[in-house]
């Protein structure tokens, strides 16, 4: 029973061996300097085929955006991908064709609005290999990458199907004698992260809940920060309990104003709903969702030309007042 | 006052919510009857979400469990895992879930429908955080339609654990003792668990729906409590709580089927 | 050897066991309701003689000083400590013969200032039980406490007397084979922290380094707060993501200005240096002690009096001086 | 330019530091070093200490590790999880330590002299984070004063790995591969370690120091490197820098036995 188990078994996509992250992080470099560079640039230098990734932000709110598109852009392929909330980005990820296996916690829905028939169908007909996990579990996964151990024990998953395709193994608790989910630590080629604030350095703040980045971006061999607004070094000084991600896990920064739309960002503008929703309706037909896709992403040169075709600057301020709940304006 | 299938789950849900209680609960359905309750009976419960808002106070409902409502005034902006943590720690008392799929242990399937995992007929979202709170919270609440393409015999894939096999499955897997199902609340009836079992036990029997209609719309044998009652109704109050403070755009109320 | 070495290792003083401290956690109050009380009653009511307790801060920096000392007051007896760099408040408890057995990382010492005497004293002549951990093995207990599982995987300790003489077990990693250290989950009885700021129910904020009291706050089963100031509940609702402690883990809450004195209170106040050298230069000769713990605890009523006696409302300015580095003040 | 004891192993720790790399030290000697480093030959060197402050503009020496200089103006103000972490993670390049006992493998004592644990004749501190620090940063250095109580044959107390029983020894325990002993830093002179047998093995003398002197100040045998060479003493700008910069107040470089 053991075996045939094992043989339904998922496979681990990334090694969670702590001794090779460890070589790794210790020939990674510890300068602090000037990363600013381009996302065009970022995406070429930082990101290659077949290079597994996690996206920070859960799904449609603080997602790194103008990077996922510009991974579209460019025809990246045979991406690996951490499924933890995987919702719009998912979405475009599936609709650049760009992934072809994928640790699984939440994928093809984007929660209430609906499911992604895009995405869907990447999974349907096998394109992308699933291996199954939760929430819980790839934040956990994360979390031991980040502590720099090859597992976390963990109460979930035991006993249902998510843990039979998932690649998960269980043990003995040493102590009490229960059994035990032990978690692989995951360690992601490479982590993309928009954040509200960050110095050229790459120290990082984020406002309200951090889902699972503080983990993640330490986990990422090598992490991208996209930021609302970059701020002056002694800023970050200033508030040093307020650094989230310090300098020496971060590899490029860029400035990104409304960088997670049409995604929400707390304190700054909601989710453009409209917008969303005219994506799930492009998927309703191929040609549809071709068109779409060339006039948004690639037929545009970068993130501000699509900024500039759902709405620009004369849509941000609507999205900034619902965020900010200002006129009596209601989220829907 | 007439009222539709959504909002007579809602409320059944809001009352199935103690006062002074810990709730973590995800958008729609499960969300309005957090908020229904906190304005009405429980006016102290927490509502967690689990991408780590904490005790928020909810300027409407939240399109996305990780969107700035989620945090609104909160009394905290957490983590995931912190979440979860608090989950497996023993101090959240309800999570609300729902599934393409159920089974009389409750078990549900968010993850595909079909045979084959590497072809499935449909791929759905899959766990979410949905093992995690079935696995840690200690009581798990489903709000659900009732048809049997939903109450099914077997679940095409087991994504979330309800009672597993039945008696002693869920501790013997590892899964917390005193963990598990406690209530389903459907269009047609509110179901509990037989203890001596772990099957779903109708327990109440909602307004001019007849035990044929159960019977008819769900896939598995249900076991009947002796003292089956037929629902009380939403009152007067709940529904307009509901309707002018918790869904005044009647994003969720609105979508009966 | 394996069994040899069995009969050196220490005792699991508290149980490591996640489905028991499930049940407490169970039935722990999440009422939100004011829980401000004085310092005397809350160590009335909540710590018990035999109780195992854990202080916050570290050593000399925001530690819960007036109830430490109101411990002493009341002659608490046979209190198990979590020795997790307990250095001042260590030198404190064991001035009033409180405590009878120590998970041990760091005690008797106070850093570069020397060593207490009187807490030497209490281990030589084994009054205290001492089982050995290190700073970060005794973190990661807390941790594994508040995450709610059994015990952690850590990579420390392994090899030395370290682990010999701990009630640490050791583990295979299941997915790569190396030995790891399994830190059993630590439940307090009691936990005691200094924070910042607090509202009425226990929602508290610390500024600056947090130590380990994020997850020693969630690892107590009861918790104490005592908080320099108290804050209008609306003021902790304004900022959400400076909450490190929420009410729900906390059972009594207490304002004490000065509360950390004579350690430093980041951005408050710093250390008493004067003041730290006479009580180590007290412990010199037992009259002197005695003398001493009279003066400033036996005979005081509160933490007040004891303010007063060390330099009052006259001392405190200075500290603060020194703190924020005016008039050129250095630290020493 | 004339200097004490202190000032020489902290000139010489410093150089030990290359830039752009992360150290965690504790309070005094260590932390001048780690400054003194800073304000030399590695300007961009990270300091971390183990309560939580990272990369702060020191004001002056901290008097705990986790006072409020030690994250004074800091990049970040974290837990102490955090630190120790970010160490077993393979973040952080050096530690400094000392201990009361060192034997001929960089093993350190900080938890008892005497030989019945349970009535030690001296109780010390204990590990504290050094164990921690010297299992999972990659080099540990150490700096002490040499004199035969603390270099000793075999500790009372092994409270912090160094290379425990020789090669492989740390492997074999679990330890982190590659990590481990870098540098002795002692008033007499700089010892490495030997690749081969992972026992000590003297470096450089400082000026005016015998072998002999060495010799008789350790209480094992020690190992001689090929090409030994004679110290090279503080610069006179290292040594204004320390004096005028790193420790005005004299708290730490007055300590030279």
């Amino acid at each position: 029973m053991q075996q045939a188990e094992e043989t339904e078994k998922g496979r681990l996509f990334m090694d969670p061996d702590a001794d090779k992250a460890r070589e790794f992080f210790r020939h990674k470099t510890r300068q602090m300097r000037d990363k600013v560079i381009t996302v065009q640039k970022a995406v070429q230098e930082l990101i290659h085929d077949g290079d597994y990734i996690a996206v920070g932000g859960f799904g449609t709110n603080r997602i790194p955006a103008a990077v996922l598109h510009e991974i579209v852009r460019q025809r990246k392929k045979n991406l690996g991908l951490s499924g933890h909330t995987a919702t719009h980005d998912m979405q475009i990820l599936a609709a650049g064709d760009c992934v072809d296996r994928c640790d699984v916690a939440y994928v093809v829905g984007l929660e209430a609005r609906g499911l992604s028939k895009v995405a869907r169908r990447a999974y349907e007909t096998g394109k992308i290999k699933a291996v199954e996990w939760s929430n819980g579990a790839l934040a956990w996964r994360y979390k031991a990458a980040a502590m720099g151990i090859p597992f976390l024990p963990a109460r979930v998953m035991l006993g249902t199907d998510t843990a039979k395709y998932s690649a998960m193994k269980e043990i003995p608790c040493p102590y009490t004698g229960i059994k035990l989910a032990a978690l692989p630590a995951l360690y992601p080629d490479v982590g993309i992260i928009h954040v509200h604030r960050a110095d050229v350095y790459g120290n990082s703040q984020i406002d309200g809940i951090i889902v699972s980045d503080q983990d993640m971006a330490r986990a990422a061999k090598r992490l991208i920060i996209t930021a609302e607004r970059l701020i002056p070094h002694e800023e970050i000084r200033r508030q040093p309990d307020r650094t989230v991600i310090p300098f020496y896990c971060v590899d490029a920064v860029i400035e990104v104003p409304y960088g997670s739309y049409p995604g929400n960002m707390a304190y700054e503008y909601f989710s453009d709903e409209e917008h969303l929703r005219e994506w799930l309706d492009a998927e309703k037909t191929e040609a549809a969702h071709q068109e779409f896709m060339d006039k948004y992403i690639y037929k545009t040169k970068d993130f501000n030309e699509y900024l500039e075709l759902s709405g620009g600057l004369k849509k941000m301020p609507r999205l900034r007042r619902l965020e900010l709940l200002i006129n009596g304006e209601s989220s829907g | 006052m007439p009222y539709n299938s959504i909002e007579l789950m809602i409320c059944l849900a809001a009352r199935n919510l103690e006062d002074e209680s810990i709730v973590v609960v995800g958008t729609g359905a499960p969300c309005a009857a957090a908020m229904l309750a906190q304005k009405t009976s429980a006016p102290n419960l927490v509502i967690l979400f689990e991408a780590g808002g904490m005790g928020p106070i909810l300027p409407s409902m939240p399109i996305s469990v990780g969107d700035s409502r989620t945090f609104y005034k909160a009394l905290a902006a957490g983590s995931m895992p912190e979440i979860m943590e608090t989950c497996q720690r023993g101090m959240v008392d309800y999570t609300f879930l729902g599934g393409a799929q159920i089974d009389m242990y409750g078990n549900l399937n968010s993850t595909m429908i079909g045979t084959d995992y590497n072809r499935p007929k449909v791929r759905l979202p899959g766990s979410g955080g949905a093992n995690d709170l079935a696995s840690l919270c200690w009581r798990t609440m489903v709000m659900t339609v009732q048809n049997p393409r939903r109450f099914v015999e077997k679940c095409d894939f087991i994504t979330t654990p309800g009672y597993l096999t039945g008696p002693g499955a869920r501790e013997a897997a590892g899964l917390p003792p005193g963990s598990g199902p406690y209530k389903v609340i459907t269009d047609l009836c509110v179901i509990g668990y037989d203890q001596e079992t772990c099957r779903m036990q109708v327990e109440s029997i909602h307004p001019e729906v007849t035990r044929e209609q159960l019977v008819v719309n769900t896939g598995f044998e249900l076991l009947w409590k002796r003292d089956l009652t037929v629902t009380s109704s939403p009152t007067e109050e709940e529904l307009r709580i509901l309707r002018a403070e918790v869904d005044p755009y009647r994003y969720v109320i609105s979508r009966a089927e």
